[in-house]
């Protein structure tokens, strides 16, 4: 079915408009969605933010900073990784940023942590996770609520050796066949809260004189 | 004569059963005498005798009653003295199947009056005349294949050993056993005659370990011939061993060819009865006139072997044996491997027929009942040939040919190991010997197929010649018409002729 | 070097593309009948599945980045693709027939063949190197091809099982693949990644 | 949006010129598959399966035109060797096309035969020998019992026989 | 005189299926023992309940085809499936995991394909790694086992039996005082957060060369696979290729680095090895059928174990790897025909 | 019968995309864990290969073979791309659920198999009923086999539906005595489910007689 020289063209031809069709096409399609998708994006991120903010944070959440951190050791992520500072007229009031506890069962489980200003966790949430279905995958907050006795708990209280799971003589409820998961989840963490003792300071300086940009544009 | 192991394990097979005490407690029973003979005009592989006698005539003992008129062919000789009652077609057990054959019914007479002696004329010099002479002494392979002997011995590819096979691997039969007791001497010098005639440079005598008695007698003879060439290798008691294919593996290493005879690869292998048959013919001038049969099955009384006139009907050696006891479950002509089952006992003992078994109901296979094989593979490692019989079974089943091609169905020699090792109890055996035939049928289909094809090619070739050769006679004559007015009229006048010739044709016809 | 194995394995054992992924089902349970297709067609995906990652890859690095148009990236790769498996449906038409034939609807098919769009999206998100890439279509292709063959062999001996009959046919391939499936579970957690 | 168009245009153009080129250049290479269909036909030139002869179908079951399961001397094991050959279904045999089986050959009745020789031209595989006006004769050796020639004799004096018999 | 005549071969067949089938059971028989002293009677239940559910499946799915049930049912293979099937599951299940187990080997591995001989896969796999993904949490509640000097009350027969059916427990004991992690899950965590070898088997549950009283129970095993290839049951070339394949890269990588890595011995007497090697991968159905290919077969079941093991997600791998090189027999089958006797 | 009902049957039931032609197995296994994933994917795809059938099946006369393909997966491409992107702008919570199974549809081989087999050939109104006829027997089959797996695999039916048409629908969830078994969820399950449905088609053909396929396949030869 070898095209003779004048369907040749003809193909190029019909090829060309066509391609320039669908092109217009999708190109049209885009240039009318662009915006409404980004708004979208942000009502999700948003949403996401509140999920691990309690409610009294959560309203004035409404237009937190995006920092840029990094902390290869205690967030497990190479990059530098967006840190949202929520802050209200006068001050910050608390922080969100993802961790990574490294040494889930069968791979490192993805947290966003939300902490208030004063150290105190309001709220952990699984983003991604390969833990085994039926077994370690209740850290999800639809599976089970066991991904909540987080919230309230900071650095000071429990004491850093009762950070871990009460297999190990620890104050959080382990997972019963899943241990491992929880023990992951519980230094993901742990570890995360040491980050943001560690950074706090600076990072609240950096979001208010206006270092990161603002997280949503109005 | 050395005696050696060789160092080589046996492909598949299976340790059996012997079975073989019964028989050889006692030694040969001689002398027995049917009432009876029935001789069969073919009892060996390739195209039957040709009677030379008629209704009513005397025949004496070793008288040729049927000649060997082609190759391949082997003369039958009257095994006692007696009036031919008739030449008739009977059924014949031959060596895997009964058939139909022209047979010569002799009415003995007792007397057992030999020829007159010196009519068998001294064994002759030129090596052409000894093999006439043994196609005329109607000596065939004993061994099983009944293959005339003289073919065998026949001018081949050079030879490299001579094989001798008193192996006889095969449950119950023991013919070759008690024969190698009794006359290994003889069977050494048929042996050595065979190998002068092949001119083999050794000449290998293979005995199963478990035949101690022969082996003894045969290692006696051996260094009382005082000849360098001998050999004797005892062969492990594996089953099929004996299978001359087998046999040269175990012997030499060597494989024959797919398609090949051990001839074409320089190895003779004969049965020592053959062997005996032969020493007989020339040392004694007797043609091939009994042979050892065995006889034995918990249904015979006296179980044993005997030296049997070829053709003396089942019936009268069975009674001479002391006829049966118990209820006789099944009569079975060979060995309990390969031996196939007989409806009657009114068949006569063959050149072929090493051993007759009456065996009663727990003797033998009962259930048929058959199972779906459980692929595990016990049947491919007991296969000697290194066949897998569970996927030719499948293969057979469902007639796939080209499949059965692939998994070597022909290398198969029926030797029905796979099938009594088989948990399932699938009949392999019978299935591979029935497929056989379809596959050769559609062997030669394919062949047909394939000239066919030619023959249509050619006739389309000739019909487009003969159309154009047509066309271009009409193109001439056109031309030439159209050109000058005397062919026109040539023409013209041609057609009126043609015409009138039908007219009057017709009018003929009515 | 042994991150490149990684991948490789990830992509054809760990996260095999047919089995756990569900990309290139078609061809995997439309080419599977009989082994010789199943490799014929195994090496046909193979020859899209890299060429295909890589232009795709070098298309994406090269023309959309550049120029801001991610939104194209489907359009764009599919393009690079659908011309990709036009050229294997010519080669194989050309240089054997019979395997043309045998593939039938499946040639076109690989250009719709998750697989090769999948690979190629993967490798634009999960920003790789351009070896990188080239050896995760690698990888995608020997996965494919490996539980092509093993279920065409599978298959083939299947026919010979005596299946219940509203099983026979398409079911029991299901069933055979579903096995598998089962089987292939055993490499999760393999490669942490 | 323009710079979309135009690259994706491009894109495309360049692909498509690259595929009419390879069209242009590769070898159309030679299409043996009629033969090894028609290796496994009965090759036996019925003309059943309503074709001319064994070649012409092969060429048509080549071409997808059609189905395998038109040649009844072939049998079921013709279409099940044929759908493996192409990676196709296997299909019931079509046995209203005819029943020509190769076990069979014509066989001349010398009483009726009146020598007209009319049957000789239709066998495909000249298994018909004689000459006008004598008794005709069919070579068993070679007749594949197609059942062609019986339609042609006027008085019709041919028959099909068990091929063995 | 008449005789009836039968088709050759005469000599009477030397085997039979329900015997082959019986012997595996026979050899089964001491380690079943072993599992009932160290772990109480939880095996026995789960093995009953196995068997029963498994014969009930087979004979239902032959009403349902109007096939013979008889002979099916008598051959005995849907009980060594049951049996091999309960060595796999923890002792303490609640009824419907061997029941479920046994079932879907029986109707979806064996019956779909037609029933004994036909199966591509081994069932008792099948049925075991469908309980593994589906109810994870019930199949990895092992107990430790029963010895002196081990803190743990151990359940009487009439708990087990009420657990297994009602799922309830005498009023003083939770699950979680029941279940301990197998050695080879602690192992494997063990390397993985970093322990050495060592520290990790200095924990109570190991003895001399691996788990205690699962040494003493995979060693009978190991008798009833030499009465196996004593009597001819199975022959050697699966089990000996199996243990190479898993011991081989052990051993190397062992002695590589005695703290990362198990040792042999952990290896040979751990988890489904032993069972494996000589019962699972051994069944004729769906192992390969030549002796070249089983060579091939063992050897990558034994591998694959391995691999599983120490860098997989599973604690144990034999079943993967068995359903793995399963649906690799077609070809190895294809690839390892022997050469015909004089053929080339 | 006329052609319509005959190309409306093709598509529904005798040659159903997803039963017959195996075809789209892809979005097919891996998107109906649930009823509700399978229908939304399966009413996305109807859309596409209708509209994509009557476009190719309106220039079908200006088709070049040389490069037919790249053109009909540049066609459907671009459609599932203008949808994608309208829903999410538009429909941002079904976009939520569907955004991954999208993309899927451009390698749904049952839509580019109609363009090549179908549209290429026929003119445009049966080009569209074939397309729509095609979509619909597909949706179907993606509900089945999304409710047989929502229920084995979590023991519930309807699951999600308010997400799909809005929170009033979260009143039809049924939540059974169970909480399933995971292996109907992974792959594995999609496997099984999808013999199962086959299998059923193929009692029920057999029942009402209609030619289901052959079933014995052909026998092997290895070579
Ligand atoms: C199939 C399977 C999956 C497993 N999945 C997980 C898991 O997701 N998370 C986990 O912590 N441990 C998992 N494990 C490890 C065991 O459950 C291990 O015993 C457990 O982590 C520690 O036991 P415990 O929690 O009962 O103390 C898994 C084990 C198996 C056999
Ligand atoms: C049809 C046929 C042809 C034979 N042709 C030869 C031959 O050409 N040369 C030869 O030495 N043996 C030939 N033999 C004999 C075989 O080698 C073998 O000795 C004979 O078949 C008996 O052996 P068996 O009992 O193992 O079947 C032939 C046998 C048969 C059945
Ligand atoms: C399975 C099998 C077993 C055989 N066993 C013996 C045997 O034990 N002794 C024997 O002499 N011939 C045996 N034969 C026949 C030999 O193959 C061969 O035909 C014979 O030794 C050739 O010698 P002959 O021509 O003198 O008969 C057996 C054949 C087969 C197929
Ligand atoms: C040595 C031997 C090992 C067996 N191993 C298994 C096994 O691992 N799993 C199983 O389901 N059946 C096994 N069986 C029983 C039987 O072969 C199995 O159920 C068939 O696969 C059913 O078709 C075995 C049988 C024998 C003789
Ligand atoms: S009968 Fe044939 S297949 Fe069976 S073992 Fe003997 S040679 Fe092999
Ligand atoms: S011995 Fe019987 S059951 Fe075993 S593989 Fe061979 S045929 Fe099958
Ligand atoms: S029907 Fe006759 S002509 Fe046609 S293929 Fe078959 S044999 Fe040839
Ligand atoms: S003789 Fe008649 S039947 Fe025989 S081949 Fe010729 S035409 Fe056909
Ligand atoms: S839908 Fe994925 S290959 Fe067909």
């Amino acid at each position: 079915m070898a095209a003779t020289e004048g369907s040749a063209l003809r193909t190029l031809a019909l090829v060309g408009v066509i391609a320039v069709g669908a092109a217009a096409l999708v190109s049209g399609s885009y240039e009318f969605s662009r915006d409404r998708i980004e708004a979208n994006r942000q009502a999700r991120l948003l949403q996401e933010l509140q999920s691990v903010l309690d409610s009294t944070v959560s309203e004035a959440a409404v237009n937190p900073a995006r920092i840029q951190a990094s902390d290869p050791q205690r967030l497990g992520y190479e990059d530098p990784v967006d840190v949202y500072i929520v802050r209200d007229e006068e001050r910050p009031r608390a922080a969100v940023f993802p961790a990574v506890a490294p040494d889930g069962y069968h791979a490192p489980i993805h947290l966003l942590i939300g902490v208030s200003a004063d150290g105190i966790v309001t709220g952990v949430r699984v983003i991604e996770h390969r833990e085994t279905p039926g077994l370690g995958d209740v850290i999800e907050i639809g599976k089970s609520d066991w991904i909540v006795q987080f919230d309230g708990k900071s650095l000071t209280s429990p004491q850093p050796p009762q950070w871990a799971v009460d297999d190990d003589d620890g104050s959080f409820d382990s997972i019963t066949g899943a241990t491992v998961t929880a023990r992951a989840v519980v230094a993901g963490v742990r570890s995360g809260l040491e980050f943001y003792e560690a950074r706090r300071a600076e990072l609240f300086a950096r979001a208010a004189d206006g270092f990161g940009e603002e997280a949503f544009d109005e | 004569m050395l005696e050696y192991t060789p160092d080589r394990r046996p492909t598949g097979g299976l340790r059996l059963p012997a079975h073989k005490e019964a028989s050889t407690a006692q030694p040969i029973a001689r002398g027995f005498m049917p009432r009876t003979l029935v001789l069969a005009l073919q009892q060996h592989q390739g195209p039957p005798t040709t009677p030379v006698v008629r209704r009513g005539e005397r025949v004496l003992k070793g008288q040729v009653v049927a000649r060997a008129r082609a190759l391949r062919s082997a003369a039958v000789h009257a095994s006692t003295s007696g009036h031919v009652r008739a030449i008739e077609e009977r059924l014949v057990p031959s060596v895997h199947a009964i058939h139909r054959t022209r047979c010569i019914v002799i009415d003995a007479d007792g007397e057992d009056e030999p020829l007159p002696p010196g009519s068998g004329a001294a064994w002759p010099e030129d090596p052409e005349e000894q093999l006439e002479r043994i196609r005329d002494g109607g000596i065939v392979g004993l061994g099983g294949g009944v293959f005339p002997t003289a073919e065998k011995l026949g001018p081949h590819t050079p030879c490299k050993a001579l094989i001798v096979n008193g192996v006889e691997c095969e449950p119950y039969i023991s013919c070759d056993d008690v024969l190698m007791r009794e006359a290994a001497a003889q069977i050494i010098d048929g042996a050595l005659i065979m190998r002068e005639l092949l001119a083999a440079p050794v000449c290998i005598v293979a005995v199963e370990r478990d035949k101690p008695q022969a082996i003894e007698a045969l290692l006696e003879a051996g260094r009382a011939s005082g000849d360098a060439s001998l050999k004797l290798a005892d062969i492990p008691t594996v089953y099929p061993t004996g299978g001359e294919r087998q046999l040269v593996e175990m012997l030499t290493g060597e494989e024959v060819p797919s398609t090949q005879y051990p001839s074409e690869i320089g190895y003779i292998c004969q049965n020592v009865g053959t062997a005996y048959a032969l020493h007989r013919l020339v040392r004694a001038g007797e043609p091939l006139l009994s042979r050892i049969v065995t006889v034995t099955g918990e249904g015979i009384a006296r179980p044993r072997n005997v030296e049997t006139p070829i053709g003396t009907p089942i019936g009268e050696l069975i009674e001479f044996c002391g006829g049966y006891v118990g209820d006789v479950d099944r009569l079975i002509l060979g060995g309990s491997m390969m031996g196939y089952a007989l409806p009657n006992d009114e068949m006569p003992i063959t050149k072929g027929s090493n051993c007759l078994i009456a065996a009663v109901h727990r003797e033998v296979r009962q259930d048929f009942s058959e199972r779906f094989c459980i692929r595990c593979g016990n049947c491919g490692t007991a296969c000697p040939a290194r066949l897998l019989p569970q996927e030719l079974l499948r293969a057979a089943r469902d007639n796939d040919h080209a499949l059965l091609d692939e998994f070597g169905l022909n290398d198969c020699i029926e030797c029905g190991c796979c099938d009594v090792i088989c948990p399932s109890h699938i009949p392999l055996t019978e299935v591979f010997r029935n497929a056989k035939f379809a596959h050769a049928r559609y062997q030669r289909q394919e062949v047909f197929s394939a000239e066919t094809q030619q023959r249509f090619k050619r006739h389309e070739e000739r019909k487009r010649a003969n159309v154009e050769r047509g066309k271009a006679r009409q193109d001439h004559l056109i031309h030439e018409v159209e050109t000058d007015k005397a062919a026109r009229q040539r023409a013209i006048e041609a057609a009126i002729e043609r015409a009138r010739q039908r007219r009057c044709n017709d009018s003929d016809a009515e | 070097m042994t991150e490149l194995m990684l991948v490789i394995i990830g992509a054809a054992l760990v996260n095999n593309f047919v089995l756990v992924q569900f990309l290139g089902l078609c061809p995997f349970m439309g080419a599977s009948r009989r082994v010789e297709g199943a490799l014929g067609m195994a090496l046909a995906t193979g020859l899209v599945l890299t060429t295909a990652s890589g232009i795709s890859y070098l298309v994406d690095r090269l023309l959309l980045i550049p120029f801001d148009l991610e939104y194209l990236r489907l359009l764009a790769f599919i393009l690079v693709i659908g011309a990709a498996v036009q050229l294997t449906e010519q080669l194989t038409r050309k240089l054997s027939p019979l395997l043309h034939r045998v593939l039938g609807l499946y040639i076109p098919l690989i250009a719709s063949n998750c697989a090769v769009l999948g690979v190629a999206l993967l490798n634009s998100t999960a920003n790789r190197s351009l070896i990188a890439a080239l050896f995760y279509g690698a990888g995608a292709a020997v996965g494919f091809g490996l539980v092509l063959a093993l279920l065409a062999g599978l298959r083939e001996r299947a026919e010979f099982a005596d299946v219940p009959k509203p099983f026979q046919g398409h079911a029991i391939a299901f069933i055979t693949a579903g096995i598998m499936s089962l089987a292939f579970l055993g490499f999760t957690g393999f490669v942490r990644l | 949006m323009l710079i979309g168009t135009v690259v994706l245009a491009g894109l495309a153009l360049g692909l498509c010129a690259v595929l009419v080129l390879t069209d242009r250049l590769l070898p159309a290479g030679r299409d043996r598959v009629a033969e090894q269909v028609e290796s496994l036909l009965p090759r036996i030139q019925c003309a059943q399966c309503g074709y001319p002869g064994c070649r012409p179908y092969a060429e048509a079951i080549a071409a997808g035109d059609a189905d395998i399961n038109r040649c009844p001397p072939g049998g079921e094991e013709t279409v099940r060797r044929l759908a493996d050959l192409l990676g196709r279904e296997v299909l019931a045999l079509d046995t209203t096309l005819g029943s020509a089986d190769m076990n069979r050959v014509a066989r001349i009745d010398e009483r009726n035969c009146i020598g007209c020789n009319r049957c000789v031209p239709v066998c495909p595989v000249d298994a018909i020998v004689g000459v006008q006006q004598t008794i005709h004769a069919v070579i068993a050796a070679h007749c594949t019992g197609c059942e062609l020639c019986l339609a042609h004799c006027p008085v019709d004096c041919i028959d099909l026989v068990p091929r063995d018999a | 005189m008449r005789f009836d005549v039968a088709p050759g071969p005469h000599t009477a067949p030397i085997a039979s299926v329900p015997l082959t089938m019986r012997r595996v059971l026979y050899a089964l028989a001491p380690a079943a023992l072993a599992h009932v002293w160290f772990f109480g009677s939880g095996f026995a239940i789960n093995f009953v309940v196995a068997t029963v559910t498994a014969l009930a499946a087979e004979a239902a799915v032959l009403r349902l085809r109007r096939r013979p049930t008889r002979v099916p049912l008598n051959d005995c293979s849907a009980i060594v499936t049951a049996a091999l099937l309960s060595f796999a599951i923890p002792p303490l299940a609640p009824w419907w995991i061997p029941a479920f187990g046994a079932a879907s080997a029986i109707v979806v591995a064996k019956h779909l394909y037609g029933g004994l001989g036909r199966n591509l896969f081994n069932p008792a796999m099948v049925g075991y790694v469908v309980l593994l993904i589906s109810f994870p949490a019930e199949l990895i509640q092992w107990i430790p086992p029963r010895m002196g000097d081990l803190d743990y009350q151990h359940l009487g027969f009439l708990a087990h039996l009420t657990y297994s059916l009602t799922g309830a427990l005498p009023a003083d004991v939770t699950i979680d005082a029941l279940t301990r992690a197998t050695p080879l899950d602690l192992v494997k965590e063990g390397l993985r957060s970093a322990q050495t070898y060592s520290e990790v088997r200095a924990g109570s549950l190991f003895g001399g060369i691996a788990g205690r009283g699962w040494e003493w129970i995979n060693s009978f095993i190991a008798l009833g696979g030499l009465y196996l290839l004593y009597t001819g049951t199975i022959r050697w070339q699966i089990p000996i290729m199996l243990l190479v394949g898993l011991l081989f890269p052990a051993t190397l990588l062992w002695l590589f680095d005695a703290d990362r890595f198990a040792t042999p011995g952990f290896h040979l007497f751990s988890g489904a090895t032993l069972l494996g090697a000589f019962f699972i991968a051994t069944d004729p159905v769906s192992a390969a059928e030549s002796d070249r290919g089983r060579l091939i077969f063992g050897a990558g079941i034994g591998f694959l174990t391995y691999c599983i093991r120490t860098w997989g997600g599973y604690p144990d791998g034999m079943a993967f790897s068995v359903l793995l090189m399963n649906s690799a027999v077609p070809l190895i089958d294809r690839y390892t025909r022997p050469r015909i006797y004089g053929r080339d | 019968m006329s052609r319509v009902r005959v190309l409306m049957l093709g598509g529904l039931w005798r040659n159903n995309p997803a039963l017959v032609l195996l075809l789209g197995l892809c979005p097919l296994l891996a998107v109906t864990t649930t009823l509700v994933n399978g229908l939304t994917l399966g009413l996305a795809t109807l859309v596409v290969v209708a509209t994509t059938n009557t476009i190719v099946s309106m220039m079908r006369h200006s088709l070049v073979p040389v490069v037919r393909i790249p053109l009909f997966v540049l066609i459907i491409a671009s459609i599932v791309t203008c949808i994608d992107l309208l829903t999410h702008a538009l429909l941002f919570e079904l976009h939520e659920i569907l955004g991954l199974f999208i993309p899927l549809i451009i390698t749904n081989c049952a839509i580019l198999a109609q363009a090549e087999t179908v549209a290429s050939r026929r003119p445009v109104n049966e080009s569209l009923v074939s397309g729509i006829a095609t979509g619909f027997g597909f949706c179907g089959v993606l509900v089945v086999l999304g409710a047989i797996r929502e229920v084995v695999g979590q023991g519930t039916l309807l699951a999600g539906l308010d997400l799909l048409v809005g929170p009033w629908a979260a009143s039809l969830r049924i939540d059974l005595p169970f909480d399933g078994m995971l292996v109907a969820v992974l792959p594995p399950g999609a496997f099984f489910g999808l013999a199962v449905v086959i299998a059923l088609r193929n009692l029920i053909a057999a029942r009402t007689g209609a030619p289901g396929r052959r079933m014995r396949t052909a026998r092997v030869r290895r070579s």
